[in-house]
């Protein structure tokens, strides 16, 4: 039972401290790609390091949502850290929570910072909770047909039964259902992480924003704890991808080396996935807000096809 | 080749050509369509050759050989021709915008995989199984048809539903006899040439390819 | 006399002496004894309904009460759910209506209108509507049931038009009430006619041995008129028209009872006569109540997206709810039919609670709607806004209810979608090929759900954000005040429904688990196991609402802890709205619910087509200066407006043609009336 | 991919980076980014009161791929809530001298204002014009100013790296 609960602590450290690295990681790629030397991989840490020293604000006539939006994010986020088959698959939580139930967790935090956005009572917060919401409610059927079409074969929507089947069946990898609903997935994580052609995470105007604006009031300790919870959702998203897709490396059972190799691998998949992610990113730019249902569309038309041809390819 | 490895090869390449297809009506960029239907008429090849090494036959490799010459290397050559002559890049608007298209796409997938359940039932084999691949690229290549203006999409879309036909058959009966095949390829050729020649005389006549611009032949 | 016929009893006493008290002087009296009657009823309806779930049951019988026919009450478990549904909400909308009424007032010249009312007939309405509703359940054969079913119409009929004399669009709205659910009464009268003509009997008990006899045609065609007259009342696409009319103009405990209650009653009447008088029957027969269940999902949802209105957004939200429900019966009775127990059971397992989520936090809703409504007089949420500071008890109200209703942890509207998604994504084989329909069913069934889900979430934290956050965006937000005691007494106890059911949802799956076994096709298997995690049965999958609730607690406690604890104190420094160091900050700058509404609205342009104008007013020196822009959405209900025209026309012509029946000479009238007679007598002579 | 191949021959166009700064260059205060509690990271939020934009090109060349100020840990942001600095350049005119004081007052504290140009220093050769409200100083507490018309990417890095002590 020791290690187990060994594994979650682990699992939730790798998380939480790996994540402003994963950030400054795709700032690193995005640099070098564009010739530049980039600010360095610890930079993040510093930002919220100096954040958290600073004063907090809130805006005039925002309620007691707006102060406590920025901690649901960053619980919300942890909670899925815990219980998400990341580094290990012998979570003792691992009962709590299964695809649907963490895809619903992620949804709370976006509707969080949709509410705070919407209490700051500024138009930019408005508009960029709206943005947020509409990308989230298309982006909904996709999550949810593509894990039905990966939940179809094993028989269950459990992550940790997921990731076991396809350690057990490296074969069903390669399924075109599985490599269908691979892509379904990636663009609705696109689209959830908020990078582009969805939304332009380095953006200055207030106007083509969609995660920003929503943040825009925040400041000093909040700003420090949305940063952080929303690069944690980065982590997430990209490493439930890798280990449903990838799922080498994956500790099946706790003992420490397994462990330890499993935080490595997990480290390095999300490094990888990162990085791919950011490289895409230089080669591409961001498509009209109403281009973005044209894309969640066809990431739809994916998870259909993942789930019919799960029953006449495989 | 043992047979596991020969059901998943033969299912990864199904799945390429589902994919293949669903690009198809997704992108509108008209270079992007050829590019697409090169790598269909690749992968229809590979099935072929596939069926081949199952079946041991020489024929059906010297259609793989045909398929891939006519439908990765001719076609779309010609295309691309086409393409260089008439100034449209890209299919501007269809008559069925993209996302509902793409939705349309799903609710056809759906019912091909309804309509080949019979022809699947006669002899459940791995190969059958994958009829319904087949069933969707025809079902797609008439979408295209019926919803996109530009003469060059209509070519495409004629041609994925020649290459959902010749999936389907070679799904089905393990390959047409090799004459039929090759008929069929050259008639299709004929078919393009046909339309790279009305492409050009829409070009020359109205200065678009936009196939609408026919209503004005009427009167 | 069991506690079942106790607390029925309790129910009729409690309309009889509505009767009564509508004899009182005094207005607030009348209010006040109406309110504590309609608890009564509750109160009757929550011990007989508690009673029957736990397994008592209990019959009686009245002859010469009815003509032809008799009196007849059973109460199964299947009723006693209902009862109990409609008994909680009754007690919870009681507590509220005591407090709601407010006459009309003069503030600085303009005259507000009045809310809720003081005539006698509403009042005396407001219990029986009650008692009517609880005892529809119970009826036993069916004349009762039909009798009852009218009672419950006129009596709510009568309290939709409560305010008509303060705003003419009540009338419109009750004409159009009246007339779908008297459509609805024809199709239920026809179905259950006919069933009890053909099964030789009118009393449930013996319709429910002989029925399964009957021909497959008959049984569909009772099956699908029965489905359109309570698909009509449960508000499902196309028959919703009357929610979105009836609910904004209805006083708001009144909507709450009609959406909360009312609707489930419809439900009640397709899992009566669909899954126990007949039996299960074939699988289209669910398919069918599957597609209008999905349509009614995404109709309604799409339409609550796009409302401004806060009632209409509410009510076409329950259109949404209800078309939930019915997916999982559909899906449900599409299995039972195929024999899948284990699904069946979990499916129908998930339609009932979602149906109890949805009463609980829906009466919440209506209750905080018109709580608002009370102090602020607005319905139109571009108007509200800045409520959290004014009405600090209904916002935080309205927060648990909008929580539940976007279906999001810790929220009890959760737990029932989760239960849903985990039937139908256990509704393809693990291996081998599955059946064309439900292969083909089952995946856009899942979509639809999903859409339906990611879209509420949009449409309540509109709602709730636009309407109760920020800054008031009118001079009447800006005035509101909180809401008397009573009414948060009613609110208080509804959200605090919601939160057990959210917490510890495995007591009422436990009860719930004990009504299945009414219905033969399913049967009484325990789909859910567990203590503090959901573990599905048969099926691999488990979640635990408590857990999660607890994490997300635990987080929050923790991250700010040690957020705190690394920060510098620094207290937090409230200023002014950053907007690009503009001067002229005002709170109409905000964004409003139609704003926000925008970009879905035009992503599904093909299924709302709104109406835009925008009209520009230049300055008369030159067209290039402009002196104000105004610009107007109306989203229109194009179900309504493209269906409904074509029937009424139909309808018209019929009436100018019947015109020339009368012509005014009473003996002509006679003369009809003594053709019939011998028409009839003659029948009879031929038949006989 | 062209757009690769060209991305793969221009390689790394970042001249070496400059020797980290001594605490004499534009930091009258003399106080470190430690004291601040900058610490390494500063996030800034330019305001143009009213420049010639001879400054903002200048600025944009800091942050570019040659000079790639952000190796020092600074970075442009688009919200004040999130800046700690602000960098304004040009003399203050009357219209822009509200939003000044807004955007000043919308940043939390410990935060520092850099005043960039001799037009912000001092009006440079707009002083005395008649839109012209006055220097930075008078409008809000300047605690960096970079003299220079415009000032050259260099002095701007400086002054930007004083802050942030990397």
């Amino acid at each position: 039972m020791a290690w187990p609960v060994a594994g979650v602590v682990l699992q939730v450290f790798v998380v939480v401290a790996g994540a402003p690295v994963l950030i400054a990681l795709m700032r690193q790629v995005r640099a070098r790609l564009e010739g530049r030397v980039g600010a360095g991989l610890s930079q993040p840490w510093r930002d919220l390091r100096k954040q958290l020293a600073k004063e907090p604000m809130a805006p005039d006539g925002s309620t007691v949502l707006f102060t406590t939006a920025p901690v649901v994010v960053l619980s919300s986020a942890l909670l899925i850290a815990a219980t998400a088959p990341f580094v290990s698959t012998t979570s003792p939580l691992d009962g709590m929570a299964d695809l649907y139930a963490v895809v619903a967790l992620l949804l709370v935090g976006s509707t969080a910072l949709a509410l705070a956005g919407l209490d700051t009572g500024s138009a930019f917060g408005g508009m960029g909770s709206s943005r947020t919401l509409t990308v989230a409610a298309l982006a909904e059927p996709t999550l949810l047909v593509a894990g039905f079409a990966l939940s179809v074969r094993v028989g269950s929507s459990n992550l940790a039964s997921l990731v076991e089947h396809a350690q057990r069946a490296p074969s069903t990898i390669f399924s075109p259902a599985t490599l269908l609903a691979a892509v379904a997935l990636w663009i609705v994580v696109v689209a959830e992480t908020g990078r582009l052609p969805v939304d332009n995470p380095a953006t200055h105007l207030e106007l083509t924003m969609i995660h920003e604006a929503t943040i825009l009031e925040y400041a000093g300790r909040d700003l420090a704890v949305v940063e952080l919870g929303s690069a944690i959702r980065l982590v997430i998203l990209l490493g439930l991808w890798g280990n449903l897709f990838l799922p080498w490396g994956v500790a099946t059972t706790s003992t420490p080396g397994l462990l330890a190799l499993g935080a490595i691998v997990f480290a390095a998949k999300v490094a990888v996935l990162g990085s791919v992610l950011a490289a895409s990113e230089v080669l591409m730019a961001k498509w009209r807000l109403f281009r973005v249902p044209e894309l969640l569309a066809g990431s739809f038309l994916f998870g259909v096809l993942a789930v019919s041809s799960s029953f006449f390819l495989a | 080749m043992s047979s596991a490895l020969y059901v998943q090869l033969l299912y990864l390449v199904c799945g390429g050509l589902l994919l293949s297809a669903v690009l198809m009506l997704w992108r509108r960029q008209l270079s992007a369509i050829i590019g697409l239907l090169t790598v269909q008429g690749v992968l229809l090849a590979g099935l072929a050759a596939l069926l081949g090494t199952r079946d041991g036959g020489v024929e059906l490799y010297a259609v793989a050989v045909g398929v891939l010459l006519l439908k990765a290397g001719v076609l779309p050559a010609v295309l691309r021709r086409v393409l260089a002559d008439s100034g449209a890049v890209r299919e501007t608007q269809p008559l069925v915008n993209v996302p509902a298209s793409l939705l349309a796409a799903a609710l056809l997938t759906l019912l091909a995989y309804a309509v080949s359940r019979p022809l699947v039932d006669l002899d459940p084999s791995p190969t059958t199984h994958a009829v319904p691949v087949g069933m969707v690229m025809v079902l797609l290549g008439f979408f295209v048809l019926v919803t996109r203006r530009r003469a060059l999409s209509q070519v495409a879309g004629f041609l994925l539903l020649d290459n959902g036909i010749a999936a389907t058959a070679f799904l089905v009966t393990a390959g047409v006899p090799l004459v039929v095949e090759l008929a069929v390829s050259m008639d299709l050729l004929l078919v393009v040439l046909v339309l790279q020649v009305l492409t050009a005389r829409l070009q020359a006549t109205f200065g678009v390819t936009d196939i609408d611009e026919l209503r004005e032949l009427r009167d | 006399m069991t506690l079942v016929g106790a607390g029925l009893l309790l129910v009729s006493c409690a309309a009889g002496l509505a009767l009564l008290m509508a004899m009182a002087p005094s207005a607030r009296t009348r209010g006040f004894v109406s309110g504590a009657l309609t608890c009564l009823v509750g109160l009757g309806g929550v011990l007989a309904g508690s009673a029957a779930l736990l397994g008592s049951t209990w019959s009686a019988t009245a002859t010469h009460l009815l003509p032809l026919s008799q009196g007849e009450l059973t109460v199964d478990r299947l009723s006693g759910l209902f009862v109990f549904l409609v008994g909680a909400v009754a007690l919870a909308t009681g507590v509220y209506s005591m407090g709601y009424p407010q006459a009309p007032r003069h503030v600085e010249g303009m005259v507000q209108p009045a809310h809720g009312t003081t005539s006698r007939t509403a009042q005396a309405a407001l219990p029986l509507f009650a008692a009517a509703m609880v005892l529809v359940p119970t009826a036993g054969n069916v004349t009762t049931f039909l009798v009852l079913w009218e009672l419950m119409a006129l009596v709510s009929l009568a309290l939709v038009l409560t305010e008509h004399r303060s705003r003419p669009e009540v009338g419109q709205a009750g004409i159009w009430y009246a007339a779908m659910t008297h459509a609805g009464l024809v199709a239920i009268l026809l179905a259950l006619v006919i069933l009890s003509t053909e099964a030789g009997s009118e009393s449930f008990a013996e319709i429910r041995d002989t029925a399964p006899a009957l021909s497959s045609g008959t049984q569909s065609l009772v099956f699908v008129l029965s489905f359109v007259g309570f698909g009509s009342k449960a508000g499902l696409v196309p028959l919703h028209v009357w929610l979105p009319r009836a609910h904004p103009e209805a006083p708001s405990y009144v909507s709450a009872l009609m959406s909360a209650a009312m609707v489930n009653l419809g439900l009640y009447g397709v899992l009566r006569v669909g899954f126990d008088l007949l039996g299960g029957g074939p699988r289209w027969w669910w398919l069918l109540v599957l597609g209008v269940g999905a349509l009614s999902a995404l109709y309604g949802v799409l339409q609550a997206m796009a409302a401004t209105d806060l009632k209409r957004l509410l009510a076409y939200s329950t259109t949404e709810n209800l078309g939930l429900i019915f997916v999982g019966v559909g899906a449900a009775g599409t299995f039972a039919a195929t024999g899948q127990r284990t699904l069946a059971g979990l499916l129908m397992l998930a339609a009932v609670l979602h149906t109890v989520n949805h009463a609980a936090f829906k009466t919440l809703l209506f209750m905080g709607a018109g709580a608002v409504l009370r102090s602020t007089h607005l319905r139109d949420l571009d108007a509200m806004g800045g409520l959290a500071r004014r009405m600090p008890f209904t916002t935080a109200f309205v927060g648990i209810g909008a929580l539940a209703a976007s279906g999001l942890p810790p929220g009890n509207g959760f737990v029932s979608e989760w239960l849903l998604l985990q039937g139908l994504i256990h509704s393809l084989p693990v291996s081998g090929t599955p059946d064309v329909a439900v292969a083909i069913v089952m995946p856009l069934a899942v979509g639809a759900v999903a859409l339906t889900a990611g879209l509420g979430v949009a449409t309540f934290v509109k709602a709730f954000g636009v309407g109760f956050l920020a800054r008031p965006r009118s001079a009447e937000a800006a005035a509101a005040a909180e809401v008397p005691g009573t009414m948060r007494v009613g609110m208080a106890a509804a959200a605090v429904a919601c939160g057990l059911l959210a917490l510890a949802p495995l007591a009422p799956v436990r009860a719930l688990e004990s009504v299945l076994g009414v219905m033969p096709s399913i049967g009484d298997r325990r789909p859910v196991q567990g203590a503090v995690e959901l573990r599905l049965s048969g099926i691999t999958g488990s979640m635990s609402p408590l857990l999660i609730a607890l994490g997300l607690a635990g987080g929050a406690v923790l991250a700010t802890v040690v957020v705190r604890g690394l920060g510098s104190g620094r207290p937090r420094r409230t200023a002014l709205v950053w907007g690009c160091g503009g001067t002229r900050l005002s709170p109409r700058m905000q964004y409003t619910a139609t704003a926000y509404a925008e970009p879905l609205t035009r992503v599904f342009d093909d299924v709302l087509r709104p109406e835009h104008d925008v009209d520009v007013t230049h300055y008369q020196e030159s067209r290039y200066l402009v002196e104000s822009v105004r610009y107007r959405q109306r989203v229109s209900d194009r179900l309504e407006t493209r269906l409904y025209p074509p029937l009424l026309a139909a309808a018209n012509r019929w009436g100018q043609m019947a015109r020339r029946l009368q012509d005014g000479s009473v003996h002509r009238y006679l003369a009809y009336g003594l053709v019939g007679l011998l028409l009839v007598l003659m029948a009879l002579g031929v038949t006989a | 991919m062209s757009l690769l191949g060209k991305i793969r021959r221009t390689g790394r166009v970042a001249e070496p980076a400059l020797p980290p700064p001594v605490e004499e260059p534009g930091q009258p205060s003399g106080e470190s980014s430690a004291d601040i509690g900058f610490r390494g990271s500063v996030q800034v939020r330019h305001v143009d009161a009213g420049s010639c934009n001879g400054c903002e090109i200048e600025i944009a060349s800091a942050f570019g791929p040659v000079y790639d100020l952000e190796r020092y840990g600074v970075r442009l942001v688009a919200s004040p809530r999130h800046a700690d600095a602000l960098l304004v350049t040009g003399p203050v005119t009357h219209n822009m001298r509200d939003p000044l004081v807004k955007a000043y007052e919308a940043m939390p504290a410990p935060k520092r204002v850099v005043a960039l140009g001799d037009c912000a220093r001092d009006c440079g050769i707009f002083a005395d014009a008649y839109g012209v409200f006055g220097a930075v100083s008078d409008v809000v507490p300047v605690d960096v100013s970079v003299p220079g018309c415009p000032p050259t990417p260099e002095a701007i890095i400086a002054a930007l790296r004083g802050l942030s002590g990397r």
